[in-house]
């Protein structure tokens, strides 16, 4: 598999929310640094040329899809990097490294049931691309945004999915009790996971629980993304520092702390 | 144009190595550039037993640089040997190991380990656990302290070139660089991290579970500077630059102040490439600036 | 929102001071903001002699920060109390002046002078001159020194409180602080400037005239707020915190760790209008960060 | 007069030589701020928002010309920050402080011979443009880039005025001799002149050699650009250290050290 640094350039960057808002959400599409051979849950390390040293570190992101010709990500507007990133235009530079981490299993005898909370629906997309049998795939996407905000239309099309929606706090219990009985449903299958840490928490208890198979995908604040910093680091079954970039960003759910 | 570079001992075909810590074994770029091609590797810091380092969060962006608190995670260098060692092209490349202990005996079992092999270079010695035996003040900030652990090391390493990596935590780097010297290094490597912190006003809490942690990248480029140029007016032996070089014009002015030779940190993270990007980008810069050679670089500062 | 911070004698009617010798005597700001909403300003270093100050070049920009080595160009405290204090607003704002000799008995003398007046607010000592009858480290750079600064401006400075700036080029900040302490100060503030140094491949020359100076900007907000952190777990004084500060969340972030106050320095070189600005954005950063109070802030720091 | 600091949209942003070349010259349009009665010789500072922390100052520009709309500026591309300025497009905002500093004379009973060098000739396009009795003027422009690439013509169209190119290092030897006899022909009248150090001192030399009344504009590094950090100062005729920012940037030439 190719894994490089390259600059490339800015093919298209679209806005789903509102332009320059916090909450604001971002397609950004790049020339291919030759990633098509990824495997869906890897991510890459983005830095746009235009970025001054003040921000030391690139921002990792899923890649949600790639072809021969262009590569394809999903953000939200968080903090510093990401506000910068969404200014990009189409043309504009970006230094890139990747495809970085391991990924999600693919047995071709599913069920496979996907969780997704917000942007983790993100690697999700290629995932539903290149899964050989759709039929086996079903999507549960958990969500506080509209739903034109993140690229769910595009799974929908494509495999089962549901989406939820996170209106106001009161609505939490009744999502977890949801992404509850989803995990329990799954069992003799396969879940796979990406969201926030309070949602792959409640996933984790529940697979433990009802004896379920799943993979977790997990966020951490990157340095170097190949490994090399131990910056990122969580703890797996055993208690031992593991590299989030390296050795996850996907782990097992019985083997890994959260 | 002859990049070549000869120092205590070490034969680097050029001046740029990467820094302890920020670029794993090495073998975490090998997709990003042919390793052969830097004038040396430092390794992540080395202990005798494996440790799990620090809990997280470890590390911290801030403007130009960074925080971390690490705390030496490593597999122990026995691990090293036998896991990592083999895969590196040491003939080609400086393979520098960097040895942390957190008293004169351990630094000294340390070195015995490495003394025997091969395909290490050279040793350098990282001094900044704080010595719990006398009084809690980091073995990097005494004179005293930073002349024995060398002399332990120069003991036991097998006659390995022995470089004492320096901390700038200290009101005279001078001092320090001459214990080194004293105790019989055969060359100093500065600067070490500067002491930071980082809070969250929202959570209240320190951003490192460390409260405190070591700031390194662009930012402590001009401390560093000042320290090689202390440093070198100090020792006679060769020091080693490090401290926010990010470009090939940064190695370049470390030189002038004295440097036999630079390492990258921090700005590995700028990009995977960038060290294999500023080896090549040397020539140019040398060009650029109308330096022939790096010997005539290196006496060249001209001060008023 | 409540912003008014009492310490050491003095009542501000916000945490946000101008740092010496980068608001000038405030004057030079007039036009940017009303100098009158600022908790104090600290004026340019004064000295009992005019001075010229070093040769140029003085100032270099670096990655977040920048270095100077202005060496202490002023008017001389008589030109200051006779041409600058009366058009200041220093009934509404704590003028502080800032003291620099290079001798005990000079920083006695200067007080003396100051003693007096009532416009200001108190004497905040800046104790970086290199001290040529004990060696030639700076006053700042020695406990002992300090202590005896300290005690020589108490003595003569009629009451006023007295501030202690202290350096971060030490090996034990708080040290320095509790000497200071010892002899008699209200409180201390830091982080003065970390020592650093700049050169120019192309020239072989340093960038300033004076070969180092102090690194001060952004990229020294942590070593600064981690100086500050231990400054107030060393002594029972209230501590000024100093360094890197440029935005309302930075200020609250030296006042977690324990700050009474604090200065903006090479912040008000990013626009002119910047230390006001701060001022105008301190309650919704404290909204933001659910602050109600200060001093509640002040001893919110959760440790691990 | 005014003096402030406004953030102000980029009205136009036009490149007069080869894009993104250092060596690239820029014609640079701002909404005014309010400096329609600025002083010819004057100048602000600029810091485009975009900027990170990364660069510290902002940096100093002649103001060229201001009217109640729009201010306008010339820069050559030198170094980091000029560099990054290039890529400003209309719209984008930029944080400005001025107008800032002394001014050129601008004696009604002439003659005033105008010289300058390189980019030294922005200040007198507005000079020209307000000096009421445009007869009394006449400008000497030392260039080495292409005439197109400086605000010539808009001034050559308004006073008598002749370009003399640097072309290679052997013309400086007639470009000096040149500059020496202007100066030498404008006894009894005033001089003012603005660019390079050497430049300068040529003028300062002849206008002493000939008795001359000269003013001199003078750069420098500045940080605060308003006489607080006395990072930017030169020596006056005293030999006493002064801000170039507050007390110049224009010196007359007998009280200046070069
Ligand atoms: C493997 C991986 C894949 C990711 N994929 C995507 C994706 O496809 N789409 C997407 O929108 N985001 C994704 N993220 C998260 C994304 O990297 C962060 O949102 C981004 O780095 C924040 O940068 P910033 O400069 O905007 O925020 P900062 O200014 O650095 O921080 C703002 C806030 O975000 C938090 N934060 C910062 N970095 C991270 C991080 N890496 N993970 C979690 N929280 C963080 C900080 O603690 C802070 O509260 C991914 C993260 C990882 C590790
Ligand atoms: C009062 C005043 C008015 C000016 N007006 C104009 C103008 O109208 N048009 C224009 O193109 N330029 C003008 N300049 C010069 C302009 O400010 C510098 O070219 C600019 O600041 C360089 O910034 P930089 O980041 O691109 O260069 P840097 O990366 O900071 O430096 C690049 C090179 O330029 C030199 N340099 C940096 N700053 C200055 C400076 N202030 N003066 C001289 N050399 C410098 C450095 O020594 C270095 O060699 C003026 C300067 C002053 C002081
Ligand atoms: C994440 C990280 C880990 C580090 N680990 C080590 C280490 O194990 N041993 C060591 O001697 N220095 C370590 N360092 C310090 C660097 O080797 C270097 O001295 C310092 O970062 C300054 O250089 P820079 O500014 O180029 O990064 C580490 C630095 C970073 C950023
Ligand atoms: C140009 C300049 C001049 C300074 N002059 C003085 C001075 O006269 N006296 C003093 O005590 N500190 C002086 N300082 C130090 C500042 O007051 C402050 O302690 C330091 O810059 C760190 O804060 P900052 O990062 O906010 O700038 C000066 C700093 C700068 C940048
Ligand atoms: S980000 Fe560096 S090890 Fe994972
Ligand atoms: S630029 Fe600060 S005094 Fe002139």
């Amino acid at each position: 598999m190719v894994r490089n640094c390259r600059e490339v350039k800015v093919r298209e960057s679209r806005h789903l929310g509102a332009w320059d808002q916090p909450g604001d959400f971002v397609e950004l599409t790049l020339e291919n640094p030759g990633w098509e051979d990824y495997r869906p849950g890897q991510f890459a390390m983005l830095r746009p040329k235009s970025w001054g040293l003040d921000l030391t570190w690139g921002r990792p992101l899923s890649i949600s899809r790639a072809d021969a010709d262009s590569v394809t990500f999903f953000f939200q507007v968080v903090g510093k990097g990401t506000h910068r990133m969404a200014s990009l235009a189409a043309g504009d530079e970006v230094v890139v490294w990747g495809p970085l981490g391991n990924w999600f299993s693919a047995p071709v005898d599913g069920p496979v049931t996907l969780l997704a909370g917000g942007m983790g629906i993100a690697p999700f997309r290629g995932y539903a691309e290149r899964y050989p049998n759709p039929d086996n795939l079903r999507l549960v996407f958990a969500h506080r945004a509209d739903l034109s905000s993140y690229p769910y239309q595009l799974i929908a099309d494509r495999i089962a999915a549901q989406a939820i929606q996170e209106r106001s706090r009161e609505d939490l219990p009744m999502i977890i009790e949801r992404i509850e009985s989803e995990v329990k449903a799954a069992k003799g299958g396969l879940v796979l996971a990406c969201g926030p840490t309070p949602f792959l928490k409640t996933i984790q208890h529940a697979a433990k629980d009802h004896g379920v198979r799943a993979e977790l995908s997990l966020e951490s604040s990157m340095a170097c993304g190949v490994g090399a910093c131990l910056g990122c680091v969580c703890k797996d079954g055993r208690d031992r520092h593991v590299q989030v970039c390296a050795r996850g960003p996907v782990f097992p759910s019985d083997d890994v702390r959260l | 144009m002859d990049l070549r570079v000869e120092f205590a001992g070490l034969v680097l075909k050029n001046p740029i190595i990467t820094a302890s810590g920020t670029f794993g074994f090495g073998l975490e770029f090998q997709d990003f550039g042919d390793i052969r091609r830097l004038g040396g590797i430092v390794v992540k810091g080395l202990s005798l037993k494996p440790r799990e380092g620090n809990p997280m969060p470890r590390i911290v962006e801030t403007s130009c640089g960074m925080l971390n608190a690490i705390g030496i995670q490593n597999p122990g260098v026995e691990a090293f040997v036998r896991d990592k060692l083999p895969l590196l092209p040491w003939r080609e490349t400086a393979i520098i190991a960097n040895l942390y202990a957190c008293s004169v005996q351990e630094f000294g079992a340390l070195s015995g380990v490495l003394a025997a092999e091969e395909g290490v270079a050279a040793l350098e010695v990282n001094v900044s656990c704080p010595n719990v035996q006398s009084g809690g003040a980091a073995f990097g900030q005494d004179p005293a302290q930073i002349r024995k652990v060398t002399e332990e090391v120069k003991k036991h390493g097998g006659g390995k070139p022995v470089i004492v990596k320096l901390s700038p935590n200290v009101t005279d780097i001078g001092l320090c660089a001459r214990a080194a010297q004293d105790g019989g290094a055969d060359a100093v490597s500065l600067i070490n991290t500067l002491l930071g912190m980082a809070v969250d006003i929202r959570t209240r809490k320190p951003r490192l579970a460390n409260v405190v942690g070591g700031l390194s990248g662009p930012a402590i480029k001009p401390v560093a500077l000042r320290c090689v140029h202390q440093a070198c007016r100090a020792v006679k032996i060769p020091v080693i630059g490090i401290g926010g070089i990010a470009s090939a014009e940064d190695a370049l002015e470390f030189i002038l102040v004295g440097a036999s030779a630079v390492q990258v940190g921090t700005a590995n993270f700028l990009r995977p490439d960038q060290a294999f990007r500023i080896v090549d980008e040397l020539p140019d810069a040398m060009r650029m600036a109308k330096v022939e050679d790096l010997d005539a670089l290196r006496r060249g500062l001209v001060l008023p």
